[in-house]
């Protein structure tokens, strides 16, 4: 885990009020990166925001040396990131957390459930776990037909159904009712999104192996305030989102 | 420049020290910087017992400051003892323990705890958690309680006691002369004023506990008035907190009266913090005309 | 959408106006808008007799926020009514006459002065002011004064008497019920936090008061977390005020119980600040699902 | 009286961290403006900085739309206004203030003493001056040589006098040892500076009519706050520099 401060490369609306944002980072640290970790992101100098902001790393391209991340303006501090330009400095912890744990399951077709926010990490990790031969079958859910962003970058990788809770593209409704209509085959699933997804997906799949990415409010980000605590799944012990996760099994905590 | 202090318990290499719960037992910040580099370090609360501390969300932010909530997670002073510390103390950094309590034989017994370890160069009471035998309202709002629980905790500490005082009070004066009364050797001050946020969407506080500590810039000028008007009525010496996010910030301080300082909230925005302000220090304290921190204590009292 | 709130003495178009001290008796601001757009217009703080107020400097610039200690300069009530009252009568907006004095006597005086004119349409009653004759403490911070200097100057007003409350007490909920029971038809809350800065270069206090009240953003969570106490424990409503600074802050103030704001310190940031809020809140009012003021007015509470 | 927002044309550091920042104006509003007024700027959006900035107008550029600040940087905000760009966009409130009475003073000869930030209104000044063929004598004061600015401007206008504190240019010492030591011959003379340089300007030149600018710190800048105010030569009563002020007649204050 490192400070950096790194110069951002593009910056860009994909998606309504969603942005990507391309920086730019020596090889030798993005190779470490680990799909599902996460950066945290200083907003600006000045005291205005006293807190970083937590955001999934969503890519990596080592021979550009780029790093991508996506995030959706929700409040104060995302709205402004997207006034970054090419060029400007930004002031990064990376990387935080720990991330899907990949290189120690065994399996050959992985299905990948994200949520709005939760979507760009699956990306990276659809983009590693083909990587290792191993099949993705990803499925995504936005609010509406204009939040959805990278759809056909997914389908590069394996087959893909799209939800919108509106109806105004793909599916009607929610990723669970994809779960539900579809026959779908994997031995592990991976889930990242709000917490009532994650709830609903965990209840779905409970038959099956699986990971899960949390989200919670974070002061520090590296372990050391306990803002972002979880329950452990006896309810004993509580793990911190930061450091313990945001990847845990979907059987390790209570949600 | 020396930037050395001297205060009961405590000789500091120099006057900057992470912030008690913002630091937890130091192996995170680790990883930025060299632990002993630092003047002290104030570790989170310790309780008797474990403690899981409140529901999320915990934290919050607001203009300048943040809001927290954390409720006193920590494994209780065995554990820390046993788990913590030793990672501590392989630095050679003084250790500050923070001790908290639901009523006053709580405290007691965490200070008596911590005599087994030689590990703890002094004990921070914080007196703002709320005490559950009189109803609630916490340890540091009245007096005589906070003469009370400074009188015990320092019969039952081998160690120099410092009170941490809350600033939710009418006059905080009266109350840092109360535990100078009873023996604390030195003074801490502010810890968080207490606010909230209330979240439009679900309509509720945004944090779980409702209320939570105000910390950040927003509220460095209450810290530095209390300071100011402590220092005026003591004689025991202040460790000044509140908002604390630049060299200047931290000479403010001790013109204010305070004769180190602590830095809570800016570790957050910037892990680096408390490193940049002790290397940030000497040219800051010559570019205002003072050739030690020592010289500086007090100074913004001059007219008086 | 319906903005209206009707409070006593108050038929407000919207929940919007100007805090005392922060708009003078509204001829400035009306060079940047009309003031009949506004809720209502709370002016000046008027004592008995003309007031030169204190030394200056008399603000600094805080961390999302200000310190001001301007020291109640202000013309007298007499020639306020005379001088100042007839330009803003011309407006149809309600006027609120904030009052301050240095003795119970001089309270009442002032009240009774303003009977005199027809223009004004409710008290609010300034008790941050030090209380000269019992040795400078804040009429505020003692329940049985500021409920004597209540009881008093509603005796001595025709019309409804609002009292501001400052947040610098232990215990905000029991000052709001002493004041409540000795007649208060509303409350104000908050007024200023007691702060200080330090300026390095010349080593004393910057304001030449030395303290300051603090205001602005920084102070928001303290006025949230105390409408929100307050509105649990009183019946007459209360009129929110610290930090506002957006259509999103004024609804938060709602939730916590508020059933109007006022806003300070934003005026100098943006003097189109007051007619922008009125014109963004009904949009941010439906985001939230609302369809008036009056129905967001307490759903903080949802869960009490 | 107006808020504006509007372009920044140019900023340059034009001596030791003093920068000149010239704004896009309409050629109507830029017409209306006497020396010896001020515009109050916003520092940025965002909460952080709750009060404007006053700065004085140094020059006006009817043919370009043009109005020149100058200022020093001195604390935080003014250290955030460096950073403006090009086409970047400044809220002001403009103009604020009365300034010098030039237009009802009947004159031959004016004398301009300046200080360290008070010398850019002078600039206007003297130009205003000028055109309406008074003659102008200038003496400007700064604490060392990298610190000077518009010394070649002025000169363009009349005769000048530079002193630095350290003796690193000019007269060493303050702008009273050129006043002390040189013949000057002037009806009036107008001053702006530090607090410490007015008394000692005006003790100096008691027996001449003039003209001071003072600064204080500033909360709304309009006249609403009171928080501005200098005493009235009687000790009675109390101006307010932002509405009453900058510019006052020298006997009318107590400073
Ligand atoms: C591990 C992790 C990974 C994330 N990855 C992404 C991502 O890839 N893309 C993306 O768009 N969002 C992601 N989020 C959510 C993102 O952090 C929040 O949307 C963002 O912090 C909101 O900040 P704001 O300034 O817009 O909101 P504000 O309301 O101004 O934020 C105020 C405070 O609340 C915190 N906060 C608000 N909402 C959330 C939330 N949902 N989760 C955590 N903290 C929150 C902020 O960090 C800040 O401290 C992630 C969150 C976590 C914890
Ligand atoms: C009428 C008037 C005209 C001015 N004209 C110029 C000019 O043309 N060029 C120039 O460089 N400076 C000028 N100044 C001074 C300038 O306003 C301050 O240097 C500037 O506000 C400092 O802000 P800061 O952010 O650097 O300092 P900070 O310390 O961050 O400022 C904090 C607060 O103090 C106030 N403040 C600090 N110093 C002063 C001061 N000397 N005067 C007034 N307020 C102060 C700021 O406005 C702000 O509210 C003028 C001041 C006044 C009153
Ligand atoms: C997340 C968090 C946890 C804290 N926990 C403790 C604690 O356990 N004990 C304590 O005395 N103070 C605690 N504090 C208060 C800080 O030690 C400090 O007094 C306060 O944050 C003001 O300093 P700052 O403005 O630099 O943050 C905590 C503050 C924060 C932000
Ligand atoms: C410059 C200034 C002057 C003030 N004068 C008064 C006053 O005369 N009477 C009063 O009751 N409050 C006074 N206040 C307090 C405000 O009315 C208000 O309660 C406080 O500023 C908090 O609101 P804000 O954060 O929106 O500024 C003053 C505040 C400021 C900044
Ligand atoms: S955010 Fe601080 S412990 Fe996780
Ligand atoms: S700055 Fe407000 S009255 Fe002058």
């Amino acid at each position: 885990m490192r400070q950096l401060i790194v110069p951002v490369l593009e910056i860009e609306e994909i998606a309504k009020a969603t942005y990507q944002l391309d920086l730019e980072i020596e090889k030798s640290l993005l190779a470490q990166i680990k799909p599902g970790q996460f950066i945290h992101i200083r907003v600006n100098q000045g005291s205005e925001f006293m807190l970083r902001r937590p955001i999934s790393v969503a890519d990596i391209d080592l021979a550009l040396n780029k790093l991508t991340v996506i995030f959706k303006v929700f409040g104060k501090g995302t709205d402004v990131l997207t006034h970054l330009k090419t060029g400007e400095l930004i002031d990064l912890l990376i990387p935080l957390g720990n991330g899907y744990p990949i290189e120690s399951i065994e399996m050959e077709h992985a299905l990948l459930v994200g949520g709005g926010v939760g979507v760009p990490p699956l990306y990276y990790l659809a983009k590693s776990l083909v990587e290792k031969g191993i099949k993705v079958t990803t499925v995504i859910g936005f609010q509406t037909k204009d939040e959805i962003f990278y759809e056909q970058e997914f389908a590069a990788l394996g087959e893909v159904f799209v939800t919108t809770d509106d109806g105004s593209y793909g599916t009607k409704g929610y990723v669970t009712d994809v779960l539900q209509h579809e026959e779908l085959n994997f031995d592990y699933y991976f889930s990242c999104g709000p917490a009532p997804m994650l709830k609903a997906v965990k209840k779905y799949l409970h038959y099956f192996p699986g990971y899960i990415s949390l989200e919670e409010r974070m002061g520090c980000g590296i372990g050391a305030c306990y803002a972002c605590v979880v329950k452990s799944a006896d309810g004993k012990d509580q793990k911190k989102i930061c450091t313990d996760g945001p990847v845990f099994n979907a059987t390790e905590v209570m949600i | 420049m020396n930037l050395s202090v001297k205060l009961p318990g405590l000789n500091l290499k120099n006057p900057i020290m992470p912030a008690s719960g913002c630091f937890s037992f130091g192996k995170e910040y680790s990883q930025f910087y060299d632990l002993s580099e630092l003047g002290a370090v104030v570790i989170k609360a310790a309780t008797l017992n474990e403690r899981l501390g409140n529901p999320t969300p915990r934290v919050a932010e607001t203009d300048s400051g943040m809001l927290n909530a954390i409720g006193l997670q920590n494994p209780g002073v065995e554990m820390i003892i046993d788990q913590e510390l030793p990672y501590l103390k392989k630095y050679d950094v003084p250790i500050i323990a923070n001790i908290a309590g639901s009523s006053i034989e709580e405290y007691e017994q965490v200070a008596r705890a911590f005599q087994r370890t030689d590990g703890i160069a002094a004990v921070e009471l914080n007196i703002s958690c709320p005490n559950v035998k009189e109803g609630g309202l916490q340890f540091g709002t009245n007096p005589d309680v906070a003469a009370e629980v400074t009188r015990r905790v320092k019969a039952a500490s081998n160690v120099p006691v410092y009170v941490k005082l809350t600033p939710n009070v009418t006059n905080v004066v009266e109350i840092a002369q109360a535990v100078e009364e009873a023996g604390a050797d030195g003074l801490t001050m502010i810890n968080s004023l207490t606010g909230m946020q209330i979240n439009l969407q679900s309509r509720r506080p945004l944090l779980a506990n409702k209320v939570g500590g105000l910390t950040g810039p927003a509220i460095k000028p209450v810290a530095i008035r209390m300071v100011y008007q402590v220092y005026q009525a003591v004689k025991i010496p202040i460790i000044g907190v509140g908002g604390i996010m630049t060299a200047e910030d931290v000479l403010e301080f001790l013109l204010a009266g305070a004769s180190a300082v602590q830095v809570g909230t800016a570790n957050f925005q910037n892990p680096m913090i408390c490193p940049e302000l002790i290397e940030q220090l000497p040219a800051c304290l010559a570019k205002y005309g003072f050739r030690s921190v020592e010289e500086a204590i007090g100074k913004g009292h001059q007219s008086e």
